[in-house]
């Protein structure tokens, strides 16, 4: 059976290492967080801190302090505050071990498309294009197909890139795929997921 | 050398022209200078160009200066909570400049520091690359992106001293001292003024030589996303 | 994660091999990394490259490392504090590239940022811009400065907690933060140790981020340059 | 007679307004704080500090408190601390007001030399470079001739520059010179200074 959106974010903090500095996208992969169990790590948001904790509490909302989604947030005892430059200073220079990021579409070769669509609203990309650009490591953790049933993961994306080469892991419903030289590879399988399935709902080359 | 305006009214007298370049600080509704956008409005400034992470949502921020139709161009990496923003854009009444949110915030450090043009990687092999100088390193492409030079800064701090030294609390930091660092004059919106001396040296934010004028007010500090969690059952 | 070793031997164990780029902080004899700068004699590493401001004096700071000739080149922009820089220099033993102070602080930074290039007036038409890109913006020549990105930093805090958040102390700051970005590694070697949660979020200079290794020790801090003024009678 | 050196920081010093920021370079510049009256003047050193106080008494020196030429100085009550990235951030971008600062040559289209004669030991140009290319107006203030008595106002600097076209003002023992399109301009005279005397001791063409 595929995994389900718990699943798919429980599996993502599999990737998480102890003493890891990282940063959630939005959806599925904010879930990620109820998941990293014992393990050290520190959440960035990139408008300006590190050490996000939950939400708070009734009544403890503080208008002064957001995550990069605008939620109300908590700090934690690690937690330090900083400018947007400095934030993104961090992220371009490599600090941030890895993102965690949802897509609409990821080429074999690790392009990823997670910001717009043309003839639809344009919102913005946000921190996106930094984070995938700067980051060591970039994790996508999607739908292997979207609501039409078609394969999200593609030989070559058609809508705007967020940025050029840059996935390293994609995390679905189905499975786990590597971007490697020549296209991506089967890391893993859901639970009763065949390689078959898994090829047959994957346009993109796997070697 | 006063620095303290007795409203935000006069704090922006004399520093407006029509077409000029502003630099504004805040992310999302959070430290947005609340009062000297209603200042703005009220001035009638038109055809501005505003370099701001985000537009503020309809009734909210730089909401309002969308509304009286006082802003030509906006500079921005996400403006997804405003539909008067959009109806303005896709109408064509509205310029549009995207920006990653990194570069955007290291391109006002930039022209704070005195930098016109630093290269990285962000949004190579993307739109944002389009007609940009490419530069190679170490076989990585880099785009070249330049510097903001504002005419005026306005920003929203926490705490000031009358010699302008200035204290953020929390997220509320986030764009608003490069956003000051970039203007040819900063105008800052704080919630208290405190005597020189009351602030630890080691702990300023943004020193005074970034701010040219002060204005104490009451802010709204609208919360755009309410969210919390249940207290556990004791 | 543990970041904190017992001594400064522990904390470089392991990162060190010759030729290597370190960024040090520090700003004369203020804010030096003294501990660290002991272990690194003590290891024997050599063909060094030091990215520091200064490079001490005859038998403190980096002077240590000079006289023990186990520095192959330095960047640096003031070095006339010491005496056996200048016999290795102009015996060409020791190699040296000056730096302005604001490009090496700069360059450090970028480094850290991710930005592999800059354009800054600083130098133009002076022997610093020879060999370098030149660009013009508005009628000014700008060169092109690289960033710095060092194997690992040396650097020295007030403060730290067992997180790696630092606090520096009033001008001891100074080149500390930028070279602490711009190393692979940071060691980060501080007065005290205090628990996370001690600090205040909102005054943190550097965040834990950029901090893998931190020792604890004393510090002889010498001063360079003791000026005093006479009490006035009362 | 022409001036001493506390009559030419006094001159100096005429140059700041209430208000402004200002980097004193050491020798005669330093002396300039002793004149700037009741004027609302904030110093930068530029290793990280705004607002320079005196230096301390003795037995209050603190290691961690000392100014660009590594004297132990105090703080003040307007003073903050920034690291050195900021502080030349804030130079080169223009937020300095004044430069006053010493010189070994000027020419008359306002190129310095201050940093290096060569042959000699080479001390390296600290943050000389970074101010007289950022700051908003570059004062220079020294003896109009050398020991030998020759002119330090020259047509065209001999030693290697610091900075190109970068001076405002020349305030020597002679009076006050202003470097204009086509080359120098006597602003003033020290008392009992003739004009002959100044155009005498000065190389550089006074138009």
């Amino acid at each position: 059976m595929p995994w389900d959106r718990n699943q798919m974010a429980a599996r993502a903090a599999d990737e998480l290492e102890d003493g890891m500095y990282v940063n959630l996208g939005i959806g599925i992969p904010t879930l990620v967080a109820n998941y990293v169990g014992d393990k050290d790590i520190t959440l960035q948001s990139e408008n300006g801190m590190l050490g996000m904790g939950p939400f708070p509490f009734e009544g403890e909302e503080d208008p002064d302090l957001i995550n990069a989604g605008k939620q109300t947030i908590t700090e934690l005892s690690r937690t330090s505050y900083f400018d947007s430059a400095q934030s993104f200073g961090m992220i371009r220079g490599g600090k941030i071990a890895a993102a965690i990021l949802g897509a609409m579409e990821v080429a074999e070769n690790g392009d990823l498309a997670n910001w717009m669509i043309p003839g639809k609203l344009v919102k913005g990309m946000g921190g996106a294009m930094d984070l995938v650009a700067g980051v060591g490591r970039v994790i996508v953790v999607m739908d292997h197909t979207n609501k039409h049933g078609d394969s999200k993961v593609l030989t070559e994306c058609t809508l705007p890139l967020t940025g050029k080469g840059v996935v390293d892991r994609i995390i679905t419903n189905l499975g786990v795929l590597d971007v490697v030289e020549g296209g991506l590879k089967i890391v893993e399988l859901a639970d009763g997921v065949t390689e078959e399935e898994m090829r047959s709902s994957t346009l993109g080359n796997i070697v | 050398m006063n620095k303290i305006y007795p409203s935000a009214d006069a704090a922006l007298d004399g520093l407006l022209s029509d077409g000029m370049l502003i630099a504004a600080g805040g992310f999302g509704l959070c430290g947005i200078p609340e009062l000297l956008i209603d200042a703005l409005v009220k001035s009638g400034v038109k055809d501005l160009t505003v370099a701001s992470n985000n537009a503020g949502v309809d009734d909210f921020g730089l909401g309002k200066l969308l509304a009286t139709r006082q802003i030509k161009k906006m500079m921005s990496s996400y403006v997804g909570e405003n539909a008067e923003f959009m109806r303005q854009y896709l109408s064509g009444e509205l310029e549009l400049e995207f920006n990653p949110q990194g570069t955007l915030a290291e391109r006002m450090r930039a022209g704070g520091c005195g930098i016109p043009g630093f290269y990285t990687k962000t949004g190579v092999g993307t739109v944002i690359a389009d007609g940009k100088e490419v530069k190679n390193w170490g076989g990585q492409d880099y785009i070249l992106e330049e510097g903001i030079f504002a005419d005026i800064s306005v920003v929203k701090a926490w705490k000031a001293d009358d010699t302008g030294n200035l204290i953020f609390r929390k997220t509320a930091r986030n764009f608003n001292p490069p956003a000051a660092m970039c203007g040819k004059v900063c105008i800052a919106e704080v919630e208290e003024i405190v005597p020189r001396g009351s602030l630890d040296p080691d702990m300023i934010h943004l020193p005074g030589i970034y701010v040219h004028r002060l204005v104490q007010g009451e802010h709204e500090k609208r919360i755009e996303q309410r969210t919390v969690r249940k207290r556990e059952e004791a």
